[in-house]
């Protein structure tokens, strides 16, 4: 008793299910916005007062002069509407604290946070979904309690102390980790191509950049990776346990198919989703692993701009941090509902 | 073994025990069982009797940490083992699949929804008989064809979900077939599916039974079903066997009271029928007795 | 007597993703007198359950009529049931979810007598002992129970009601076989016992021979045949009947398959 | 578990014999949630563990002025003493006793997590309890907001919300309250959507309850438990983001002796190790503490997970 009402435009079930969530994700973004927006204008503290000086501040004149310069004399709906007619040209205001346009800031900072982030999520999703797998199929077993007792260990651990306690043992007790910062104060940070030190070093062929840049990286990384592993390891080990319980894996059993085979084609397959869900919600967390980490090593990223203009009351930074954060957070959601559509074919239906 | 013992799977003294030592809980307590070949062997029993986890030992499933004891021996074309329970768990994982082949209870869960029909149809032969991609799939074709799945070019690049129960169940006895095993265990095969769906896998399952020379193990509680399918009928309670005969015999002139209590228990007892009639009555299908 | 229902031309339409319609119940006429017991019989899919649902106003109607002694049936929104509803009550299919594990089943049988005219009132001991379950049932757990006794605590929560008419939907579906005849008896007995018509579904036409006076058969949204249940099992009329009919398995011993 | 058949009886959970294995494993969840184990939950060695610390930090917390050496905030000491036989602990960069200091900073933390965690249940799950009863506009706008809300990393938007406020612990909990409510709006809502349609529910609303007896007496009695292990959980994650924002200085301010504030105070002066180890340590083990007690419970309500079955061998 099916009765097909309309056809909409053709268009295959994926092609349609991805433009949804496109367009989900879009109206995010536009929440975005609204959200940073607003919490910028909630600010009680006179921004004026924050960026000018107690001096300053007490001349009616500069302040008006400034209130007006950044347009803070305006409606709220008119601020709005300005402001994000300049985020469609690319204008995130200018940096009450730096005097730089903020997107200038960003795009300096922004890479570094991107290579931090990358490395730490690469390693993270093979260890923890590896070492997660391993301990559901030994689930109960000495390996299973060790992971078990490892992954507790990275996600109670205060970031922040993991940093400097690290930083304090490898590099000022024992020295084999490099100081702060992206490169050592010797070396020249490599021709732009990508923004990220250790590829665009490779790209120039400077070898001795890109091991020092590597080296720089570890320590840092290392840190973020304990925590985001300690969640992985956590969720991949009770999605693949879940899995483990279902028919289709005794079924898989059942053909005589290698272990091996069992566990990479029906076990992780059907465990995919939930571990999907997990590496976005790692990824958000690892974001806030990076503000609380970069101010520790001085890495100049997105975490440390973040930290800056927060306490100082720098609205269009912190605006400006807020929206580009929230961006990438939505895009690689985003990003993981596509893969979700092609790995599952029931998600695309619905 | 000779050429003249009969194929099929035998079971003596089948004993597991979950749990452990101190608090061991009695799943089986002793089952013994024959599964011939070109025959349908049925096992009946309520909740709880342990005859699903009957099916799964035979397989070599049964859940970890339990302890099995007793013999199952096979012999089957190709080869035969003494002893099912002695081999190495590498050797077992080569029987299964290749001369023991299992179907579940519910299609919809014992397929994978993410994988193709085809992958999850090829899989276990190339596995197994170690074939080409391509000879596989024309394997499969046949398969699908043999289990009277319509359209069978189509039907290998779908998904589960995009077919009906009953075609569910006939691709996983496809699936259960790929790699010509000898033996099939069918645990309540038809359970999940309408009465309609079912009398066609229940046809089909016999078809099977008689032209591949299959032992069947049907695994059911459903008296109908087993009166319709079975050519011998073992009934089990508390992990062990209270009674075994032909089919007739036990439905219609069971001994043991609790198989009694089973029949008594149907909304038409068959004493409904008259005997005369049974006696004239054609029956499709096989007799064992 | 009061309490006849009646279903005139009713229609339970879904909306599907993809902007399809799914005519779950598709233009379905019957009565039900009281004192009578109706077994509704189909196949998973064929829209019995949908029907059972809109008699108690748990699904809208998308055109055609519901009534109860002339009233016709709202759909239960965030309202509280209207009072004279309340004496159309349920029996579902799953007793593991049927009752609520966090209270004791008195307390939950309770609940039936409470909406019960007080001329009319039971007690929960005399509930129990209608279902054949011992009087100390009141005091235990659902989880204390096993899947048959479920079932009875959940047929005598409704009896205390005082319903003039139980539906049982698929209430036997989930117990063992040899369960499923005595619970239907049991429903049969205990609805006619206490004044209540009884509208059974269930998937399973052998058992609805035995407890049913009458018996509909629906497929795809629509009933195909209706009639005397032992007419329409002797000589069924429709070909789907039939087709049902000849598709059950009979334990006679004969290993006779069923026509596909 | 391998086997399918949950009807046989040493397989099945005690609360639940379900008739088909299909019914079997949607039912699970209903069974298993209804009734929290807590006895056998506590009875896991990990679980007093994690519950001794716990009682003991909050021992600390209620009677800190007489278990304190001195005080916290008094400057009396040399400057940046290492541990020893009077500051245990050291002194920090103002000569104060690290030792009292990390001691005081559990009646700072742990009330101040206990709130935020409470009080975002509360607010999550009655916006959730709403939004999955009610549905239509009201979960929209709800659900909406929360999605919203996790389009940020958490402690990005915590760290927007405090400096739009202003630094201060106050600002810090209300950031974090604003931060971490759609969690349990998102759990309460899928579970009363589940329960709602569930066949006990269904019974008691024929029977002529109203939406609101429904949700008190059917609803929410049987959803409660997942929502205790969040706010168990959640309560580590609670301490973590407290100390984290104070430690970006968005916190606590000075003197307060503040866990994360003090962590702080240790990057100023990097070599001292003390001033940051030991406060840290204490951020450790409360988190640590916290997240044994949710995982037993947890595990007691999901036995899936928990010790009584063994894992599947492949």
């Amino acid at each position: 008793m099916l009765v097909t009402l309309r056809r909409g435009p053709r268009l295959g079930p994926l092609a349609r299910y991805i433009l949804i969530r496109f367009g989900i994700s879009v109206l995010l973004i536009f929440g975005v916005t609204l959200v940073t927006f607003t919490l910028a204008n909630l600010v009680p503290a006179d921004p004026a007062q924050a960026a000018l000086g107690e001096r300053a501040a007490s001349d009616p004149a500069i302040v008006a002069a400034f209130r007006e310069a950044q347009g803070l004399d305006k409606p709220v709906v008119t601020q709005y509407l300005v402001y994000i007619g300049h985020l469609f040209q690319g204008n995130l205001g200018t940096s009450t604290q730096s005097h730089n346009p903020v997107t200038q800031d960003l795009s300096v900072a922004f890479p570094a946070t991107a290579e931090l982030a990358l490395f730490v999520i690469v390693f993270s999703i093979i260890i923890g979904v590896g070492l997660g797998t391993w301990a559901a199929l030994r689930q109960n077993r000495f390996v299973d309690q060790l992971f078990r007792v490892v992954s507790l260990i990275g996600i109670s651990i205060p970031t922040f102390w993991l940093a400097l306690a690290a930083f304090y043992v490898f590099f000022y007790q024992l020295h084999w980790a490099p100081g702060t910062g992206r490169l050592s104060a010797s070396l020249q940070a490599p021709p732009k191509v990508t923004g990220l030190y250790t590829i665009d070093a490779l790209v120039a062929g400077q070898y001795t950049t890109f091991w020092n840049a590597l080296s720089h990286l570890i320590l840092p990384g290392l840190v973020l990776v304990l925590f985001t592993v300690g969640l992985l390891v956590r969720f991949s080990r009770s999605a693949v346990l879940d899995v483990l319980n279902q028919e289709y894996v005794l079924a898989a059993r059942a053909k005589g198919l290698s272990p091996a085979g069992v566990i990479f084609r029906y076990v992780l397959r059907g465990a995919s989703l939930p571990i999907l869900t997990i590496v976005g919600l790692a990824f958000g967390s690892l974001l806030s692993g990076t503000v609380l980490t970069e101010q520790v090593f001085g890495w100049g990223g997105i975490g440390q701009y973040a930290y800056k203009s927060a306490t100082t009351l720098d609205l269009p930074a912190v605006m400006g941090v807020g929206l580009v954060v929230g961006v990438v957070y939505i895009l690689t959601n985003f990003i993981i509902d596509v893969v979700y559509g092609v790995i599952d074919p029931r998600v695309r239906v619905q | 073994m000779s050429d003249t013992t009969p194929h099929g799977l035998s079971l003596r003294g089948l004993t597991l025990e979950l749990g452990s030592k101190g608090s061991a809980t009695q799943i089986l307590r002793g089952i013994d069982l024959d599964i011939p070949a070109g025959s349908i062997t049925g096992l009946a029993g309520e909740s709880g009797s342990g005859k699903t986890m009957t099916g799964l030992a035979i397989c070599g499933l049964q859940p970890a940490g339990s302890r099995l004891g007793g013999t199952i021996s096979y012999t089957g074309p190709r080869g035969s083992a003494p002893n099912l329970l002695a081999l190495k768990p590498r050797a077992m994982n080569a029987l299964r699949g290749r001369e023991i082949a299992m179907i579940f209870q519910d299609p919809t869960a014992s397929l994978h929804p993410m994988i193709t029909i085809e992958a999850q149809l090829t899989d276990g032969m190339r596995h197994h008989l170690h074939v080409s991609r391509s000879e596989a799939r024309t394997r499969a074709l046949a398969l699908l064809s043999r289990v009277r799945v319509p359209d069978p070019e189509t039907a290998l690049k779908k998904y589960p979900h995009q077919f009906s129960g009953g075609q569910l169940q006939r691709i996983a006895i496809a699936i259960a077939l790929a790699s010509e095993p000898s033996v099939l265990i069918a645990d309540e095969p038809t359970t999940a599916l309408d009465v309609t769906v079912q009398a066609g896998i229940l046809r089909l399952l016999r078809e099977l039974c008689d032209t591949l020379d299959l032992a069947i193990l049907l695994v059911t509680h459903d008296l109908g079903v087993m009166s319709a399918l079975a050519d011998t009928v073992t009934v089990m309670r508390y992990g062990e066997v209270v009674e075994h005969g032909s089919r007739y015999q036990v439905i219609r002139e069971p001994q043991s009271a609790y198989t009694k209590s089973l029949i008594d228990a149907l909304p038409h007892p068959p004493a409904a029928v008259p005997d005369a009639a049974a006696a004239a009555a054609p029956v499709l299908g096989k007799d064992a007795l | 007597m009061a309490g006849h229902l009646t279903v005139r031309d009713a229609h339970v339409t879904y909306k599907l993703p993809g902007r399809r319609l799914l005519a779950a119940v598709d233009g379905v006429s019957f009565d039900l007198a009281p004192g009578e017991v109706l077994g509704l019989v189909g196949e998973s899919g064929c829209g019995k359950s949908t029907l059972a649902r809109a008699i108690c106003g748990l699904e809208p109607l998308s055109s055609g009529t519901v009534t109860f002694d002339g009233q016709s049936i709202p759909t239960l929104g965030l309202r509280r049931r209207p009072a004279h509803l309340l004496r159309i009550q349920m029996v579902f299919q799953n007793p593991y979810s049927s009752l609520n594990p966090r209270r004791r089943v008195g307390d939950q049988i309770a609940d039936g007598l409470a909406i019960a005219p007080a001329s009319e009132r039971s007690s929960v001991a005399q509930l129990l002992d209608d279902v054949e379950l011992d009087r100390n049932a009141a005091g235990m757990f659902p989880h204390q129970f096993s899947g048959g006794q479920r079932q009875r605590i959940a047929i005598a929560r409704a009896m205390g009601a005082r319903p003039d008419i139980l539906v049982g939907d698929e209430p036997i579906a989930s117990l063992d076989a040899s369960l499923q005849a005595k619970v239907a008896t049991l429903m049969r007995d205990v609805a006619l016992k206490n004044g209540a018509s009884l509208l059974f579904i269930s998937h399973d036409l052998s058992v609805v021979r035995v407890v049913a006076d009458r018996v509909a058969v629906m497929q795809a949204g629509r009933i195909v045949e209706t009639g005397p249940v032992a007419s329409v099992w002797s000589a069924p009329a429709d070909p789907y009947t039939q087709r049902l009919l000849a598709a059950i398995p009979t334990a006679d011993g004969l290993g006779r398959l069923p026509a596909a | 578990m391998t086997s399918p058949d949950l009807r046989d009886p040493a397989l099945r959970d005690p609360a639940l014999d379900a008739p088909t294995a299909g019914a079997a494993t949607r039912l699970r969840f209903a069974a298993v949630r209804s009734r929290l184990r807590l006895p056998s939950a506590y009875r896991r060695p990990m679980a007093i563990v994690g519950f001794t610390i716990i009682a003991l930090w909050f021992i600390v917390a209620i009677f800190v002025p007489w278990i304190a050496p001195f005080d916290p905030l008094a400057q009396q000491f040399d400057r940046l003493q290492p541990p020893g036989p009077v500051n245990w602990f050291g002194t920090d960069s103002l000569g104060r006793d690290v030792l009292s200091r990390t001691l005081y900073g559990a009646r700072i933390s742990l009330p101040l997590a206990l709130i935020l965690v409470v009080a975002s249940a509360i607010i999550g799950s009655v916006l959730g309890a709403i939004a999955g009863y009610f549905g239509r506009a009201v979960d929209e706008v709800i659900m909406r907001v929360a999605d919203l809300v996790f389009a940020f990393p958490t402690i990005i938007l915590a760290m927007i919300v405090t400096a739009a406020l202003g630094p201060s612990l106050t600002n810090a909990v209300i950031a974090l309250l604003f931060v971490s409510w759609p969690s349990y709006a998102r759990v309460m809502r899928s579970m009363v959507l589940g329960a709602r349609s569930r066949e006990y529910v269904v019974a008691g609303r024929l029977l002529g309850f109203s939406p609101f007896r429904s949700l008190q007496r059917d609803i929410l009695p049987n959803v409660a438990a997942p929502v205790l292990v969040l706010a168990t959980l959640d309560f580590g994650n609670a301490i973590l983001l407290l100390s984290g924002l104070s430690f970006l200085g968005l916190g606590a301010t000075p003197p307060t002796p503040e866990w994360g504030a003090m962590v702080a105070d240790g990057v100023q002066n990097f070599s001292d190790w003390w001033l940051a180890a030991f406060p840290g340590l204490a951020i450790f083990t409360v988190v640590v503490a916290f997240n044994l007690v949710g995982d037993a419970l947890r595990d007691s309500l999901d036995p899936r997970t928990a010790g009584a079955v063994q894992g599947v061998k492949i």
